[in-house]
This record gives C-alpha cells, sequence and structure tokens, in this order.
C-alpha cells in the first residue's frame, strides 16, 4: 500500500522483547500509583474539595495515556492514523460531555 | 425478504428440496442478497434510495396539497404531524443518505484505484441494516400510526405520557437499526480509502469525492454515536420505565435536544459534504480544467467537518441558554461559512478560463451553485441568535434548510446520477430527457421554496397543519405549492429516464463518456467484478489525465497481471438484518420482547458463525481476466 | 442560462426590497415590522445581515454570469485550457473578506445578544407569568393578582418581563410582531423582555410542535394605553359580575356541576383555563369569535374546533341547560 | 493485495496481526469503532453528570457507594488489562498454551469483576435505587450499565476466540482477531478508570 506509516516494516519489535514486559509491569505499577492517588485524595479528604475533580481528571487522563500508548501500542510505528481518529473522537467527546453538563 | 417468503412459500408447498435450493442460490435475486461486491451494494443503496425519495416525496406534496388553502381539513393534526415527522425523517436517513452512501460505495473504490472495500462483507451487512431499519420505519404507516413528533422527536412529546402509540418506537428502532447500518458504512469508507489506495495514491492525489466522503465518514463515526445514546435513553424511556427526560422525576428534556443536536448538525454536513465533492468533479471535467485551489478544498473540508461538531447549539437559541452560550455558538456557526464560501470562489474559478460544457450534470452542478448559496446565506443569517429568536420554527427555517437540501444534496445526486449513471450501469441516461428535468424541477424548486422565506417572516410558524386567512399567508402558500407541480414532473421524468435507459435503451456506455479525469473513467463502464485487472500506478492529481496528457491511451500498471483474490458472497448480512429486524418488530410490539429477544438470538447465531467460518474467497485467474479484455475491446 | 440568471438576481432583489420597505404581510404578526423595541433590535440585526449577504451574494452571482456566458464551449471550437492550479492571493482574498463581513456582523450580534436580556435599573417592568398547556396559554400577573387565559394585556411601553413555565411538553412563546420567541421547558424556567410601542391587538403563537393541537395554540396581545390597561386591571381586579337572571343563576350550577373540575381557577393542579372574567375575552380558546353561538359549537365539540384539545365533549346536557352555561359564561365580567 | 494478501505468513514479522492486509484493515477498522465508542460513552457520561443529583426521594450517590467494593473491582479490571497484554505477547511469541493461559486468566477476571458489579447492582436495588426511581438512577444505570454490557460482551468474545484458537491455532486469520478482542478489552478498562473516578469518587464527594 502506498502509506509510508502503514508498512510497518518488520523488525520494529521493542514491545515484545522480554523488556517490554517490565515495561508493561511498569506502566502497570504506575497505573496503580494512580489510582490509588485517586482513591486517596477522596477518601482522605487531604486536598480542598474544589481541586478533587482537576486532579481525578489528571490522574485519569495519565492513566488513559498509559493504556494507550503502552498496552495498546500507540507508541509504534504506522499507527498515525488510529492516533489521529482517536484523539479527534477525545476531542469531540470532551465538547459533547461538556457542552452537556453545563448547559 | 423476499427469499424468505420464497423458502417459506416453498415448505408450504411442499417443493422444499435440493433442487429447489440450486435454483435459488443460482438465481439473481439471490445474488445480488448475498453479494459483497461494492459496485451491486452501491447499486441497491441508489435504488433504494431513489424509492424513498418517491415516498418521502409523495409525504411533500400531501404537505403542500393540506397547506395550499387556509383551513385545509384534508390533514389535520396527529395525521398531519405524522406526515410531516416521515417526509423529513424518509428524506434525510432513507433518501438523501442511501443514495450518497450508493454512489460512494460504487465510485470511491475506483477512484483510489481499489479492487474492493476493505471491509466487503460489512459493507453489506450495513446495507442490510440499512434496508432494515428503513422498511421498520416505513411500517408504522400500516401498524399503529407513524411517528409524529418531528424529524428531531423532541421528548416531553416523544415520551409515552403523550405519544402513547407505537409511532415514537417506530422512529426510535427503525432509526437506531439503520443508524447502525450507517456507522458501518463509515467505518468500511474510511478503511477502504486509508487503507486500499493503489500505489501512487497518495492522499493529496485523491479525488475531491473521495476526500469528501473520507470526511463525512469520520462524521458518521463521531456523530452517530450521540444519535445511538439519544435513541438509546429514548427507547429506555419508552419501554422500560427509565426518566431521563420526565422532568416530574428529574430528567430533562433540554438534554435530548443536546444529544439530537450533537448529532443533528454533523448529520447535515454528512449529507452536504459528498455533494461538494460531486460538484468538483463535475466542474471540473465539464470545465476541461483542474481543479482550482485543490489544496485548499481538502483544506476547507476537513475544516468544515470538523467544525460541525461545535456549533450545534445553534438549533437550541431559543432555549434560553443564556447569552455567553448563543454567543459563543453563533460565532463558531458563522465561521462555517469562510471555509464554504473558499469551495464556492474555487468552483467558480474552474470554471474560469474553461471550456463549459452544459451537459445535464453540468446543468445541475451550475444550478446548484446559487442555490446553495442563498441557502448558506440564510444560514447565516439564522446563526444570529437574537434574529434567530424570530426565524426560529418558523418557514423560513424551512426555505432554508430545503435550500441546502434540496437545492445543495439533491441537485448534487441528480447531478452524481447523470454523471456516474454510465459507470453504475453501463448505459446512459437520455440528455433531452435529464434537460427537462433539470428545468422544471429547478424552477419548481424556487417557486416553491423561495416564497416560504416570507412565510416565515410574516409569522407563520413550521410544523402546522393550518393557518389563518387574511393575514397575507395565502398567496404565498399558494405559489408555494404550485411549485411543486414542477418538482413533480421533474421526478417523473427522472423516473422515466431511469426506465428507459435500463430497460429500453440498447447502446452500451462507453468507459469514457465525458473526457473524464480520475481513475473511475479509465475502466469498462460497467467494471468487471475485480475493477483493475492490473492495479494502476498513479503518478499526480486527476491521474487519468495525466496519463492523457502524456499521450498515453492506458494507465500504467503497479503489478504484473496476476491471479486475482476476491471476497465470497454471504447470506450471512441479510440473516443479521432480519434478526434485527424481527428483534426490532419485537419490541415495538411491546408485550413480553418475546419476539424482541428471538430476533436478537438470530443475530447472535449468525455472528457466531460469521466468526468461525473460515472463508478464503476465491481467485480470478489472469486467462479469464485476458478473455474479459478481450470481449471488451 | 444567461437571462434567467439576470431576472433571477433582480427577482430577489426586488422582492427583498418590496419586504424591507414593510408592504406585505399583516401587522399584527409581521416580522419585518414590529411594534416593540426588542422586535426593532432583531429587525436591524436581521437587516444587517441580509444586506451583508446580499453583498456577497451580488459578488457570487456576478462572477458566476460572467463565467458561464464567457466560457462556454463555442461549437466548433475546441480549444485545451490552461489547467490552472490555483491562485494564492486570490484564495487568500476569499478566505479574509468573508472573515472580515463575518466579524462585522459577530460584533452587533454579540451586543444584542446581551442586550436583550437586560433590563435598566430603573426601568418599570410589568411581571408576567406565563405557562404553556397543550394547548392554550395562561397567564397570571402576580403584583396585579390577575389570571387569565388565551389573552394577554399589556401597557404600551412598559418593558413586560416574562417568565415562562412549561407543565406537559415543549412549547414555544412567540409573538412576531413584539420581538422573538423563547422556550417553554417542563422543568425549566425560562425568561424574554417584550414591549409593545403603540397600541394595537397582535397575534401570539406557540412555535414548537407539541401534539396534534400545535396549529392552533394562538393567543391574543393585546397592548393598551397605560390608562386602558389601568381600567382592565380595576375590571380584572373586581369581583365577578353578579348573576342577575335566572338562567344565568342555572348556568352557574350546571357550570360548577359539569365544569369546575377542571375550570376552578383557583387550584394550581387542575388542567383547564380560568374562566372567572371569561366574559371580557375577545376569544374563546384563542381562535374563535367570542359569541354565544360559537361558545354553544365549542362546548359541543371542542376537538371539531381545536385538533386534540384536552377538553371533553359537552354535548350531553339539554339545550336548555346549554343556553344558561352559555349564558353564564357571557356574563362573567 | 494480489493473491499473496491473505495467505501470507511472513514469519519475520513478530506482528502477526498485521502481517496481511486483512488484518491491517481490521486493525485499522477496529481502532475507527473505537473512536466511535469514545464518543458514544462520552455522551452517557455527559447525561448522567447532568442528571446525577436529580436523586427525587430516592439515596443520594454519597449514601450509596461503597469505595471498598470498587477498589476491588478496579484492581480486578486493571490486572486483567496486563494479563491481556501479556497474551498477546504471548501471541507474538507463537506461543500458543502461553497465550491461552493469560486469556483465561484475563477472562476469569473479568468474570470476577462481572460478579462483583451484579452484587453491587443488587444491593442498590435492595437500598431503593433503580433504573426507574430517578433520573439520576436512569443515568446511573445506563452508564455503568452499558459498560458491564461491553464487559459481558468481551467476556464471550474473547472466550470463543480461545476456542477458535485452540482448533486452529495462532496464524494470520486468528491474530487480528484475539488483537483486536485485546484492544477492546483495554478500552473497557480505559472507561471503567472515568467510571470509578467520575462516578463513584466524584459521587462521594458530592
Ligand atoms: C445540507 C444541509 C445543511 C447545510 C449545508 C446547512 C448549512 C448551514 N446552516 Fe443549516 N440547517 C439544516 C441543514 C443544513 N444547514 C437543517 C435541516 C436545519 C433545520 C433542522 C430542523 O430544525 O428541523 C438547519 C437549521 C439551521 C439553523 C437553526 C435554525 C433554527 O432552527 O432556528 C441554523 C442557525 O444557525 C443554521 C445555520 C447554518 C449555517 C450557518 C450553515 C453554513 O454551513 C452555510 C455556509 C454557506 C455559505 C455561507 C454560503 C457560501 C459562502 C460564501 C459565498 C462565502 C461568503 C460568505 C460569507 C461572508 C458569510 N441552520
Ligand atoms: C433531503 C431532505 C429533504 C427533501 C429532499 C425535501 C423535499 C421537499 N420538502 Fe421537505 N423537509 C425535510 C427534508 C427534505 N424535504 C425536513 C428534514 C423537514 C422537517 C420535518 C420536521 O419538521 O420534522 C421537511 C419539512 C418540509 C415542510 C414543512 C412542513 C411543516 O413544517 O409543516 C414542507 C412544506 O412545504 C416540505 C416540503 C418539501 C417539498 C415540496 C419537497 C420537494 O422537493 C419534494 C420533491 C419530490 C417530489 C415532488 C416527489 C415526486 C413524487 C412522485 C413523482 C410520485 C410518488 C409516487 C410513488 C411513491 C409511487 N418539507
Ligand atoms: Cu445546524
Amino acid at each position: 500500500m502506498t502509506e509510508e506509516q502503514q508498512n510497518s516494516s518488520p523488525q520494529q519489535e521493542e514491545s515484545h522483547k522480554p523488556d517490554s514486559t517490565m515495561k508493561h509491569i511498569v506502566s502497570f505499577a504506575a497505573m496503580i500509583v494512580l489510582t490509588v492517588a485517586a482513591f486517596y485524595i477522596v477518601m482522605e479528604d487531604v486536598v480542598e474539595p474544589n481541586m478533587i475533580l482537576p486532579l481525578l481528571l489528571f490522574f485519569a487522563s495519565i492513566q488513559v495515556v498509559l493504556q494507550l500508548f503502552t498496552f495498546m501500542h500507540l507508541n509504534q510505528k504506522g499507527t498515525a492514523y488510529y492516533t489521529i481518529f482517536i484523539f479527534t473522537g477525545v476531542i469531540i467527546a470532551v465538547v459533547s460531555a461538556v457542552g452537556i453538563i453545563l448547559m | 425478504m423476499v427469499v424468505v417468503a420464497l423458502f417459506l412459500a416453498a415448505i408450504v408447498l411442499g417443493g422444499y428440496n435440493k433442487n429447489f435450493l440450486e435454483r435459488v442460490k443460482g438465481s439473481t435475486v439471490w445474488d445480488w442478497m448475498t453479494t459483497v461486491d461494492h459496485k451491486k451494494i452501491g447499486i441497491m443503496y441508489f435504488m433504494s434510495g431513489i424509492v424513498f425519495f418517491l415516498i418521502g416525496g409523495l409525504e411533500a406534496i400531501l404537505i403542500r396539497l393540506q397547506l395550499m388553502v387556509p383551513a385545509n381539513d384534508l390533514f389535520v393534526g396527529d395525521i398531519y404531524n405524522q406526515i410531516l415527522t416521515m417526509h423529513g425523517t424518509t428524506m434525510i436517513f432513507l433518501a438523501a443518505m442511501p443514495l450518497l452512501f450508493g454512489l460512494m460505495n460504487v465510485i470511491v473504490p475506483l477512484q483510489i484505484g481499489a479492487r474492493d472495500v476493505a471491509f466487503p462483507f460489512l459493507n453489506s451487512l450495513g446495507f442490510w441494516f440499512f434496508t432494515a431499519g428503513g422498511i421498520i420505519l416505513n411500517l408504522s404507516w400500516f401498524f399503529g400510526g407513524a411517528p409524529d413528533a418531528g424529524w428531531t422527536s423532541y421528548v416531553s412529546l416523544a415520551l409515552n405520557e403523550y405519544s402513547p402509540g407505537p409511532g415514537v418506537d417506530y422512529y426510535v428502532l427503525g432509526l437506531q437499526i439503520s443508524g447502525i447500518g450507517s456507522l458501518i458504512s463509515g467505518i468500511n469508507f474510511l478503511a477502504t480509502i486509508i487503507n486500499m489506495r493503489t500505489p501512487g495514491m497518495t492522499l493529496l492525489r485523491m479525488p475531491l469525492f473521495t476526500w469528501t466522503t473520507f470526511v463525512a465518514s469520520a462524521l458518521l463515526l463521531f456523530a452517530m454515536p450521540a444519535l445511538t445514546v439519544g435513541l438509546l435513553l429514548l427507547m429506555f424511556d419508552r419501554l422500560f420505565g427509565a426518566n431521563f427526560f420526565d422532568y416530574t422525576m428529574g430528567g430533562s428534556s433540554v438534554l435530548w435536544e443536546h444529544l439530537f443536536w450533537i448529532f443533528g448538525h454533523p448529520e447535515v454536513y454528512i449529507v452536504i459534504l459528498p455533494a461538494f465533492g460531486i460538484l468538483s468533479e463535475i466542474i471540473s471535467t465539464f470545465s476541461k480544467k483542474r481543479l482550482f485551489g485543490y489544496t485548499s478544498m481538502v483544506f476547507a473540508t476537513v475544516l468544515i467537518g470538523f467544525l460541525g461538531f461545535m456549533v450545534w447549539v445553534h438549533h437550541m437559541f431559543t432555549v434560553g441558554l443564556g447569552p455567553v452560550s448563543n454567543s459563543i455558538f453563533a460565532v463558531a456557526t458563522m465561521a462555517i461559512g469562510v471555509p464554504t464560501g473558499i469551495k464556492v470562489f474555487n468552483w467558480l474559478f474552474t470554471m474560469w478560463g474553461g471550456e463549459i460544457r452544459f451537459t445535464t450534470a453540468m446543468l445541475w452542478a451550475v444550478g446548484f451553485i446559487p442555490t446553495f448559496v442563498v441557502g448558506g446565506m440564510t444560514g447565516v443569517m439564522l446563526a444570529v441568535p437574537p434574529a434567530d429568536f424570530q426565524y426560529h420554527d418558523s418557514y423560513f427555517v424551512v426555505a432554508h434548510f430545503h435550500y441546502v437540501l434540496v437545492g445543495g444534496t439533491v441537485f448534487g445526486i441528480f447531478a452524481a446520477a447523470f454523471y456516474w449513471w454510465p459507470k453504475m450501469f453501463g448505459k446512459m441516461l437520455h440528455e433531452g430527457l435529464g434537460k427537462f428535468q433539470f428545468w422544471t424541477f429547478f424552477i419548481g424548486f424556487h417557486l416553491t421554496f423561495f416564497p416560504q422565506h416570507f412565510l416565515g417572516l410574516f409569522g407563520m410558524p413550521r410544523r402546522v397543519f393550518t393557518y389563518q386567512a387574511n393575514v397575507g399567508l395565502e398567496s404565498i402558500n399558494m405559489l408555494s405549492t404550485i411549485g411543486v407541480i414542477g418538482m413533480t414532473l421533474g421526478t417523473l421524468a427522472f423516473g422515466i429516464n431511469i426506465y428507459r435507459s435500463l430497460f429500453i435503451d440498447k447502446t452500451k456506455a462507453p468507459a469514457d463518456p465525458w473526457n473524464g479525469r480520475t481513475l473511475e473513467w479509465a475502466i469498462s463502464s460497467p467494471p468487471p467484478e475485480y475493477n483493475f485487472a492490473q492495479l494502476p500506478l498513479v503518478r499526480g492529481y486527476d491521474a487519468l489525465w495525466v496519463e492523457k496528457e502524456a499521450g498515453k491511451k492506458e494507465l500504467t500498471p503497479a503489478e504484473p497481471l496476476g491471479s486475482i483474490h476476491m471476497p465470497s458472497s454471504s447470506y450471512l448480512p441479510l440473516v443479521m438484518a432480519i434478526g434485527v429486524f424481527i428483534s426490532g418488530m419485537g419490541f415495538i410490539a411491546r408485550g413480553d420482547y418475546s419476539m424482541g429477544i428471538f430476533g436478537l438470538i438470530i443475530l447472535g447465531i449468525a455472528m457466531f458463525m460469521r466468526s468461525f467460518e473460515v472463508d478464503h474467497g476465491y481467485h480470478i485467474e489472469p486467462e479469464e481476466i485476458e478473455k474479459d479484455k478481450g470481449v471488451d475491446a | 442560462m444567461k437571462r434567467r440568471n439576470i431576472w433571477r438576481g433582480l427577482f430577489v432583489f426586488a422582492l427583498f426590497a418590496l419586504v424591507l420597505t414593510g408592504c406585505s404581510g399583516h401587522e399584527s404578526l409581521n416580522v419585518l415590522d414590529p411594534s416593540g423595541s426588542a422586535g426593532e433590535k432583531q429587525l436591524d440585526l436581521i437587516k444587517l445581515s441580509f444586506l451583508i449577504m446580499l453583498g456577497v451574494f451580488a459578488v457570487v452571482i456576478t462572477i458566476y454570469i460572467y463565467v458561464l456566458i464567457r466560457f462556454r464551449k463555442r461549437k466548433g471550437v475546441d480549444v485545451m485550457p490552461k489547467q490552472t492550479h490555483g491562485n494564492t492571493k486570490l484564495e487568500i482574498i476569499w478566505t479574509v473578506i468573508p472573515i472580515i463581513l463575518l466579524g462585522i456582523l459577530a460584533v452587533p450580534t454579540v451586543t444584542t445578544t446581551f442586550d436583550l436580556t437586560k433590563i435598566a435599573q430603573d426601568e418599570e417592568v410589568v411581571n408576567v407569568k406565563v405557562t404553556g398547556y397543550q394547548y392554550w396559554w395562561e397567564f397570571e400577573y402576580p403584583e396585579l393578582g390577575i389570571k387569565t387565559a388565551q389573552e394577554l394585556h399589556i401597557p404600551v411601553g412598559k418593558k413586560i418581563n416574562f417568565e415562562i413555565h412549561g407543565k406537559d411538553v415543549l412549547h414555544s412563546f412567540w409573538i412576531p410582531a413584539l420581538g422573538g420567541k423563547v422556550d417553554v421547558i417542563p422543568g425549566r424556567v425560562t425568561n424574554v423582555i417584550l414591549d409593545a410601542n403603540k397600541p394595537g391587538d397582535y397575534q401570539g403563537k406557540c412555535a414548537e410542535l407539541c401534539g396534534a393541537g400545535h396549529a392552533l395554540m394562538d393567543f391574543k396581545v393585546k397592548a393598551h394605553s397605560a390608562e386602558d390597561f389601568d381600567k382592565w386591571v380595576t375590571q380584572m381586579q373586581a369581583p365577578p359580575a353578579e348573576l342577575t337572571t335566572d338562567s344565568e343563576k342555572r348556568g352557574e350550577e350546571v357550570f360548577q356541576q359539569n365544569c369546575l373540575g377542571c375550570h376552578a381557577g383557583i387550584n394550581q393542579s387542575v388542567p383547564g383555563p380560568d374562566l372567572s372574567k371569561f366574559g371580557t375575552r375577545d376569544t374563546i380558546a384563542g381562535m374563535l369569535k367570542n359569541n354565544p353561538e360559537n361558545l354553544k359549537k365549542w362546548l359541543h365539540d371542542p376537538q371539531a374546533i381545536k385538533a386534540g384539545a384536552n377538553m371533553p365533549k359537552i354535548d350531553y346536557l339539554e339545550e336548555k341547560d346549554l343556553d344558561a352555561l352559555v349564558d353564564y359564561l357571557e356574563s362573567r365580567k | 493485495m494480489a493473491s499473496d494478501a491473505h495467505t501470507n505468513t511472513n514469519h519475520a514479522s513478530n506482528h502477526l496481526e498485521t502481517a496481511t492486509l486483512e488484518g491491517k484493515n481490521k486493525v485499522l477498522g477496529f481502532w475507527l469503532f473505537l473512536a466511535a465508542e469514545v464518543v458514544l460513552f462520552a455522551c452517557l457520561f455527559g447525561t448522567y453528570l447532568a442528571l446525577k443529583s436529580q436523586t427525587m426521594s430516592g439515596p443520594t450517590s454519597m449514601e450509596l457507594f461503597d469505595l471498598n467494593l470498587v477498589i476491588v473491582a478496579t484492581a480486578l479490571l486493571l490486572t486483567s488489562s496486563l494479563t491481556s497484554v501479556f497474551a498477546m505477547s504471548a501471541m507474538n511469541q507463537r506461543k500458543l498454551k502461553l497465550m491461552q493461559f493469560w486469556l483465561g486468566v484475563t477472562v476469569f477476571l473479568g468474570l470476577a469483576f462481572l460478579i462483583l458489579e451484579i452484587y453491587e447492582f443488587v444491593h442498590y436495588i435492595h437500598l431503593g435505587h433503580t433504573f426507574m426511581s430517578s433520573a439520576f438512577g436512569s443515568a446511573f444505570y445506563a452508564l455503568v450499565g452499558t459498560h458491564g454490557a461491553h464487559v459481558t460482551f468481551g467476556i464471550i468474545w474473547i472466550s470463543s476466540l480461545m476456542i477458535q484458537a485452540q482448533k486452529r491455532g495462532i496464524n494470520t486469520d486468528t491474530a487480528p482477531k484475539l488483537f483486536v478482542s485485546s484492544l477492546y478489552w483495554h478500552f473497557i478498562d480505559v472507561v471503567w478508570v472515568f467510571i470509578f473516578s467520575l462516578v463513584y469518587l466524584l459521587g462521594k464527594v458530592g
């Protein structure tokens, strides 16, 4: 096919070498930490109430990025289209959801 | 449906045997119903679109008849509301969209030099889902009454309490099912355009129709889910006692408006963008000139698509969301005028310095430009919130959207029909009849809808079945109804034209009747099932024109002649569609929903069968291809 | 080609010009001939946006006509046009000019959008609570203790602050001659500020599809001079007129037996309009001229007059009782 | 694109799922589908957040939600996301048994999550928080229930793919299916992250 990105050359397998397993575990650990942090700020009442929502959204967003780029392999070559479409979707989703909630 | 009926009939008559099965499998009907060939699916989309256009048009005629004179009592109250709801719903979802999908299906793979679409099976599934949904919607006339809450189906009017009949259930389930079909088609087009282009067909060499299909499909992808959610919630409210929209239980009717318009506004661009693409192709071809400002056209298309998601609140200016929201969305809406303007001027300057041939296709394109511009202008006027407080839900809006929907989308579709008919059917449409159709429809159109601007400004709300005498509305309404005669004549001429071309005219269309510029004109009309014997190598924008300028007769192949892999046809999409059809009707019938669940089980089984099926398709060998070529030459 | 397009251009222009000067359309519901300040502001924007659009359209149509005439294929001549790619300068021009034009439109748009929601501090306002029902309107003047239906009375020159409530489905409150509309949304309160600058009768409409009777959900707006308005207020505030004839007395009984369930007028939750001053109204159900004959017709079969109306048919009364009921209602002043 | 497209088992490539054009199409198509799902869930989230205070006379989110339960559910689903990645690694190393093992663990964790969710729903219904009790109830079950339906579908899907893989092995036909099912599973996890953040945690702070 014509598109450069689609021709993922056979030799970029970082994600499946043993050290990529390591990477997965590290990012998993990060997700656990973020999750725990989210629960912590809510259950333990350590931050100002109006900071909770922004923080929750922040933690969740990092988790999403981790999932997308490590577990779902968007960090690899040949995924430009996936990334473009997912993030366009995210922008539209955010605009729509915020619209619905605020109005 | 026909096949199922045939089966049943055969069983009843005791004639069910192997022989019969063989005969059915060999029949043309079976061939079409199980086909995964994008060209055949395209033709089926197009033809069902025409049928639904006639039904929607008939409903329009009834609307205009009722409104011809004040205090008319032809269709009063609920009946009128049913007609108007079905008119809008049918025209948008069952006429405009499938007509465009049909064209996209046939043409886009050819334009990008592909043998097939990315998901032939899903393509067929999308078509049959759409058909199932369309049939469900129209069955409402015969079983319990059509939906009557407008094509926007605003709650709480659409809730059980105020629409107790099954009408709105038909709307909810019919649209849900055909909507899933559209979403599937959208994904198919996107994947096809991304993955299936022939060597050399880079993104910035794609014809504009392909580009607009791409962007429109992306809009489908992101807009359809909002409708899906809206319809799901409405179904929960109506069938399962949920309270999303019932304010006495904390629900909100504004929520429905948001969900509907988050879908609804992109939807109008879904139906206009492909028309823009069609226009770009036709104007360029019949001006014998390269499209002016190709890159900015592409850019404008993408921008319109993106902005399309940021403006939905302009349908809700009168909801009282406050001046801040209204202002933001007003400015965003106006902004869309800029990329659209870029398109209009690029068309004009494509013709500038060209050699314009007024074929029927070109006439439609030429008629499109001023008509659509008027519609766009009234659009910008509507985008001014204080002024919209006056226009909203008046006939001014009706005039606006018919100028863009009929003057834009429908004119574009007619243009495309004349332009691509030879490629789709291997026959030509009659130019004289076509010109007759153009002039009657064009004049009738303006006569009908231009005066409606004034109806609105003189205080006539839309969706009313009657109006008062002596307040200055009679003569305008009469004029508006008279115009429909023109459109009816034109449509009838089109019907005759189709009949003539398919059943009477025996001459075959040449491969390239219009001195075309893009790849679809490089192969025979209609194309063989594998499209291209050898995938072409594309060496520039207007791929065929580039070769013509280089003095070549044929495209440069990008691969040696070899055996071609084809997907095998499948009856499963049809079975799945029958499953959802039964399910939809079951839920509409309410009761214990056993039929609804039964339908879903059919769907589930078919999905399993598909998942476990090992389908390697089949191959067409070079010898056969050579033979085809021989016949054609 | 040529002739038609020129003619169409002219036609468009002539018609719009005609209309903008307010030559046609009925004054009681003409958006182009407003009788209130909100409507005037809105008309200004309509005119401004229309003029800008007309300018753009003129440019487009000029190029269009020129191109179609100048570059059409001539018989026997076969030229190969130059395959131009584009022209950056031109493309910038037709990107920038529309942006500027839209800017010119956007500024007054935004200011007016905010203006329309404002009332000056020292301005005297009349508050009216509007409630939309399938398919009729209720108007309540909380400060004046008046409640009426189908007919809205307002004083000329004062801002009227409408507070709009809904009980069943969406409606939209629209008085074309006074200004733009606002939706009636059950569960939310919406607002619109209008005024009339000259006395007269205007038409009100429901502008949001609300069911079978939507087309007939009209109401009347009567703008009075200050004195006339005060007169009307006094009349409305006065206790109902005495019953004078026997027939009226009998009518009251009939009313109490048959109609009170819905038309109690006091109880909020009942679905019918308040009829305690029915005799003062110009219209029945907002659409029929108010006279005994029409009233009988209405009572006999409301749905024949207003499709989908929720009032039951009062066709079971004896002729005498019906007449009495009509007498009673018409005497409610 | 010619005949070799679907039979080509390019052993040099470890990316079995995109080794053929069909595979590439499938993965691309599935990403597109996920992009649509993003908007779908956004609308459900919007609906929920717009209606969450409309509890009528029923219990509020503050009174209802039990965070300990949510912690367990979250742990289950997050872990299953990891095991699903392991399964894909195994697949790309052509280790059928290992892959089946990890897929099995994934399905098992998914099932456990589902059971927990059903338990939670039953509990709420006893407290008077039902689909029909208020707009809040409707919106809550619509959002969390749609997620639950996705989990259910994922479990069925992955299980049936395990059967296929057992029968036919790992090849260019089964690999793309397995791969997209794992994408789906990760997506479900992503949605859950927002559910526990915006529904449960936010529901606790009011
Ligand atoms: C094909 C369908 C289609 C298209 C393309 C459009 C295009 C536009 N529409 Fe329209 N619209 C509808 C279909 C469509 N609409 C429908 C169906 C409804 C009613 C739904 C219902 O309620 O039932 C509706 C309703 C509608 C409303 C709500 C009215 C109301 O209910 O109160 C508004 C308000 O802003 C609006 C605005 C616009 C604008 C600004 C554009 C713009 O995209 C137009 C852009 C085009 C131009 C501006 C012309 C060309 C440009 C130039 C020549 C350059 C120079 C221009 C400038 C300087 C401005 N539309
Ligand atoms: C693509 C979309 C589309 C198209 C093409 C049309 C086409 C037409 N529409 Fe449409 N219309 C809508 C979309 C469309 N409309 C929508 C969305 C609404 C809003 C609905 C709502 O408010 O909810 C609407 C509403 C609407 C109204 C307002 C109703 C109201 O508010 O009360 C009117 C009134 O004049 C009208 C008229 C027409 C006419 C005369 C045509 C003509 O152009 C039609 C021309 C076609 C024909 C004349 C067909 C000819 C038929 C035959 C030749 C024979 C048929 C025979 C058989 C079936 C066997 N339409
Ligand atoms: Cu819009």
